[in-house]
């Protein structure tokens, strides 16, 4: 394992960060404290936070979905900036103007989310190419979901990447839905990484639950991207315990299937890995629950206290100088 | 007549389920619009009447949607198409403006596409500038294709009926904001609304204000304050905006000598601009007694903070001051 | 075989009036006769008219791309209406509006071209809907060439038939280029057909050069998409012996090549084939070729004379009533 | 100045060698752009020149072009992308307004990106309906996005030069029957035109007629014509149509109280509307003496038969008539 101590418990710590951090912010949307809407990644924080620590420990650049907490927070972004986005604030992320589906934070490398699914993979290319023309080392770790990957955008980004041998990871989370509609009525196979065959590129699926695993083979194929190969196709496993935005009432799915992929929770299963194997104690592992619980509830404070944007701010950066 | 007061959301859905009782050939297609309902649930419950066969729901593949409604209506069918939101028919625009809008041309009328593409649109749900667009102006600028655009349950219900039976692709502007929005709807069998035909929601005699869309709520609300203050002002909705039936819009012109023109989407290439040049370059011009003012949404794209995206769009108090400029009363 | 010695006939007569068709267009076009562009399929009559003569024969319906003569004819569409279109005449197929990159020939059950790559996958999956939705037991031949695959259009598409098990096959012409581009600069796979794994359907490549398999296969394609089991994917491997389009100076491929292909033309080897197997002889096939030549002689002159179309058809069937 | 004479596409040529010379982060991506040089072989010659590392073929992807086109330019590149021609942007719509013309203000600053798409735009090549478009009505709808639309080799290069030195995508309308059209072009190293400056392409004193593309050699054959009936036309070519520098034309409607526009694309829904409207809204409406006349590309696909198509568009006999009647002198 490429991992010390250390990563593991900011592993650990970081994907605690992205659950209350969201359960924060399920909480708030229910409350309709905030406005707008958002997609949260409850049950998915391995597939997330496992992928972006991989993405980040080179340097590479992230570009995400709508679903991009998880990996934001995973890139190790400022909880209070990231709230304050939430909260339409002018200290957060994006001023403001993006909110939970447009993210950004270039800090980390994160070029953030698009709320068009499957707009990302053709803007990753190009984030691709740049490394690529500039010989920086670099490669791009794009984020989809399993129902983006029947967009004509993902096939043609994966084309152009795999022609163009660009170093890009396109990275799905398979969490076995698109909204309400399950994985088999988006497409008649069973991997989405077969498509990779289809592009002559590798690609391979993967226990998404297992953020160990997500590290490993991200960190791998980030690297074989920079080798020069050219892209790579990851399908990571995954569910979404929560809804699919603030308004869903999951009946397109049964109580007992959520409640048995609930015991497939990433987080206490990277627990209880933690301590089996001896990499941490149960004290460590709460007082680092604590602190990102302490976290969310500091920059929920803060964010609160934030004063809204300038009116004004309304017509700035439309355009650049 | 028999009224019923329902919302626009549940007129929407009424207007296809009676055409999908009329007429075999009508089905619906989209993302989600099955159990789900659609992202707004206007198509709640047409999949438990209708079954698989006539609600079908798709991949997320607008392109694919588009193109097959177009393909389907080629041969007879009449799809009913819904974008989740507006703002992805920017990846259907090849099927719809180069293909639904320009076979029947190409194949010198052998061919006619009768679909309907259904588009959530505007802002104020706080969903970011991908998700908040109206794009209405672009589909008047393609010749082949009719656009509409309801404010009222009734309306939504007149006009979708219409837009199902037409023989063309009607690009259908539906307004996020108005899904809530209740009135009374006509229940009769045969209640329709005909398309490119404007509507006349108000007599006046001093000013004309053409409007669509939330835009037209609010317009509502500054016609009724002004009209405490002595000032009466006729309301023009053209229902159709391309191609507009541009009449009634002349006659009232000609009749106030004043013209407002009043939209949420950007003011800037939007479908004001296309009334205000269509008025300017008439005879009516010479009636007129004042600039024509043409308000609109901000030239920007859709931010999130809430304080910023309630400027967008223009609220009853501006739409106020635009009849005073327009009257030479600021 | 599924093919009576008068088919045999029918097939190769078609496969010379295409040719005869279409070496007549690029002399026009070369001499600026006519206005416009259009894109020949010389060597490629064995894939276009065999598959269109398979589609026909069960009265299916067909939909083209910008290089649809050959399949046109192959469906037995009048000479003397396409090649009035060609010159823009009333009396055209599509009234002079179309030209060469939008016939239409509905008795033939030709929904027509488009002439934007990738266009017609889409509208096949509708007009295979219809078939479906109203139990007609038609099924849609779809064409394509090697480039139209990269589209996003392709994805979508053959991802959405098969999800919904529509009767429609995909028939894709692989001349090895798309313009100028060579195949291995599209796509970085082999075999196109290798695609039909990313959507859970059968998928083949076949000689597009060989007439009788051409037809053999695309039959029992429709067949199956009829039956109800979805989409089928063909790729026909064949040769581009012209230029792309009228101004095509073929400065990306050798020479050497284009007359290697040459020896596979697929029309001196049908004939070779029928007088093999002894079905038919030289004489048959020189009456056969005299008669395709004569009717495009015939169609040519009758086009010449068909009136130019009305001015004022120019706004007419914009909309329907 | 040291001027030489070369063709509209050589112009555009040399605009984007010049660049590529200037600035190692400026990239050209395409169909078929290497050996065979594009469609209309504007890039002829730029493999040769730059080699593949810069010059850059791609599959038949236009939704991966813009798009790669956009994440290179947020990413510090300044990529210039052709569109085969201009009808296919509908493929790549989204890529083009959801993300390039949204990231910037999304971002609240934070990225920039600075990308042109070329699109090859028009009718009069017996092309038809699907690949003889002029789209930029659309654009000049969506904020973010900037728009020009050359009519001369020497403003070709001048505003493709500064439209890739610009930090905002920029969407270059180029007219494919002015491709072969001949001119004088600066070399200076630091020749440009910059964007938003509307120019004054002809002095008069009696109309003015606003103008651009292929129907501007039209404007200027006909004001030539009347010209020597006494007429004075003033020819204001916008050059960049959004966001349009209006000011000159207020000055000139103020001056000569009458207006006058052509263009080549679809008039309804059309760039003339805009520019009526904002017309019509101004304090030089109060100077206007008659209607504004509006010439348009007529509001139909576009057909192939010669006589058909030659339809489409406005001539000097179409523009001389429009001018007439603005002066009342029908
Ligand atoms: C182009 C486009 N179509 C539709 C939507 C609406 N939408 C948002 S998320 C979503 C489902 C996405 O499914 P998936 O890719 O599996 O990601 P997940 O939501 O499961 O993370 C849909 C349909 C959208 N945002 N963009
Ligand atoms: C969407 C779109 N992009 C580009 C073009 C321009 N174009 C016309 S044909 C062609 C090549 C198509 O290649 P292929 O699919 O292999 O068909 P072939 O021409 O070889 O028959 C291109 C790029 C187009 N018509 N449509
Ligand atoms: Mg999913
Ligand atoms: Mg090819």
């Amino acid at each position: 394992m490429n991992l010390t101590t250390e990563e593991l418990s900011q592993l650990y710590y970081r994907m605690l960060q992205a659950r209350h951090f969201e359960e924060t912010l399920e909480d708030l949307f229910h409350r309709r404290v905030l406005h707008g809407t958002t997609h949260l990644g409850i049950g998915q924080e391995a597939a997330g936070v496992g992928a972006a620590f991989a993405a980040l420990k080179q340097g590479d650049l992230t570009i995400l979905t709508h679903r991009g907490h998880n990996e934001t927070i995973g890139l190790g972004a400022d909880l209070t900036m990231l709230m304050g986005e939430m909260f339409g604030r002018s200290g957060g992320c994006s001023g403001g103007k993006g909110g939970s589906m447009h993210f950004i934070d270039l800090e980390h490398g994160n070029y953030g989310e698009t709320g068009v699914v499957g707009g990302a993979y053709p803007l990753a290319c190009g984030m691709a190419f740049t490394q690529q023309y500039n010989e920086t080392g670099k490669a791009v770790l794009c984020v989809g979901g399993d129902g983006s990957v029947n967009e004509g955008n993902f096939h043609e980004s994966l084309n152009l990447a795999s022609v163009w041998k660009l170093p890009v990871v396109f990275f799905i989370e398979n969490n076995l839905y698109s909204m309400s509609t399950p994985l088999e009525k988006e497409m008649n196979i069973i991997n989405i990484s077969d498509r990779s065959q289809s592009y002559g590129i590798p690609g391979i699926t993967i226990d998404g639950n297992d953020v160990v695993e997500v590290y490993e083979i991200v960190r791998k194929a980030l690297d074989y991207a920079r080798s020069g190969e050219g892209p790579f196709l990851i399908e990571a496993l995954t569910y979404r315990q929560c809804g699919h935005s603030k308004s869903d009432r999951q009946i397109y799915r049964s109580e007992q299937e959520v409640e048995n992929w609930k015991k497939e929770d990433p987080i206490p299963r990277f627990a209880e890995y933690l301590i089996e194997h001896g990499l941490a104690e149960e004290g460590d592992l709460y007082r680092l629950e604590r602190r990102a619980y302490e976290d969310v509830k500091v920059a929920l404070a803060a964010a609160k206290e934030m004063p809204v944007p300038n009116d004004d701010s309304v017509y700035t950066d439309v355009y650049a100088e | 007549m028999n009224l019923q007061e329902m919302s626009y959301r549940e007129a929407l859905r009424e207007a296809m389920r009676e055409e999908m009782q009329r007429d075999p050939a009508v089905w619906l297609l989209g993302e989600d619009i099955g159990v789900y309902g659609g992202s707004f649930k206007v198509t709640l419950g047409l999949l438990d009447e209708f079954g698989e066969r006539r609600v079908r729901e798709t991949p997320i593949s607008e392109s694919a949607i588009i193109g097959t409604a177009a393909g389907s209506a080629m041969t007879g069918l009449r799809p009913v198409a819904e974008m989740m939101f507006s703002d992805f028919i920017t990846l259907g625009m090849d099927a719809l403006v180069n293909h639904a809008a320009k076979f029947r041309y190409m194949s010198n009328g052998q061919v006619q596409i009768p679909m309907v593409v259904r588009l959530p649109s505007g802002s104020g749900t706080g969903a970011g500038a991908q998700h908040s667009q109206s794009l209405e102006a672009w589909f008047c600028n393609v010749p082949g294709l009719k656009v509409c655009a309801p404010s009222t349950p009734a309306q939504a219900k007149g006009l979708l009926k219409s837009a199902i039976r037409d023989n063309n692709p009607v690009v259908f502007i539906e307004y996020k904001t108005l899904y809530d929005t209740r009135g009374l709807v006509p229940q009769e069998d045969n209640y329709i609304i005909p398309l490119e035909e404007s509507y006349i929601e108000r007599r006046g005699s001093d000013i004309t204000v053409v409007s669509w869309g939330p835009a037209l709520l609010e317009t509502i609300k500054a016609v009724r304050m002004l009209a405490q203050e002595g000032i009466s002002c006729e309301i023009i909705n053209p229902l159709t905006l391309y191609p507009m039936d541009m009449d009634p819009i002349f006659e009232s012109v000609k009749k106030t000598s004043r013209l407002v023109i009043v939209h949420d989407s950007q003011k800037t290439g939007g479908v004001g601009g296309e009334i205000a040049a269509r008025v300017a370059e008439n005879d009516c011009f010479n009636y007129l007694d004042s600039p024509i003012v043409r308000i609109g949404g901000l030239d920007t794209p859709v931010p999130v903070a809430e304080n910023l995206e309630r400027q967008m769009v223009p609220d009853a108090g501006v739409i106020a001051d635009g009849i005073y400029t327009a009257l030479g009363l600021d």
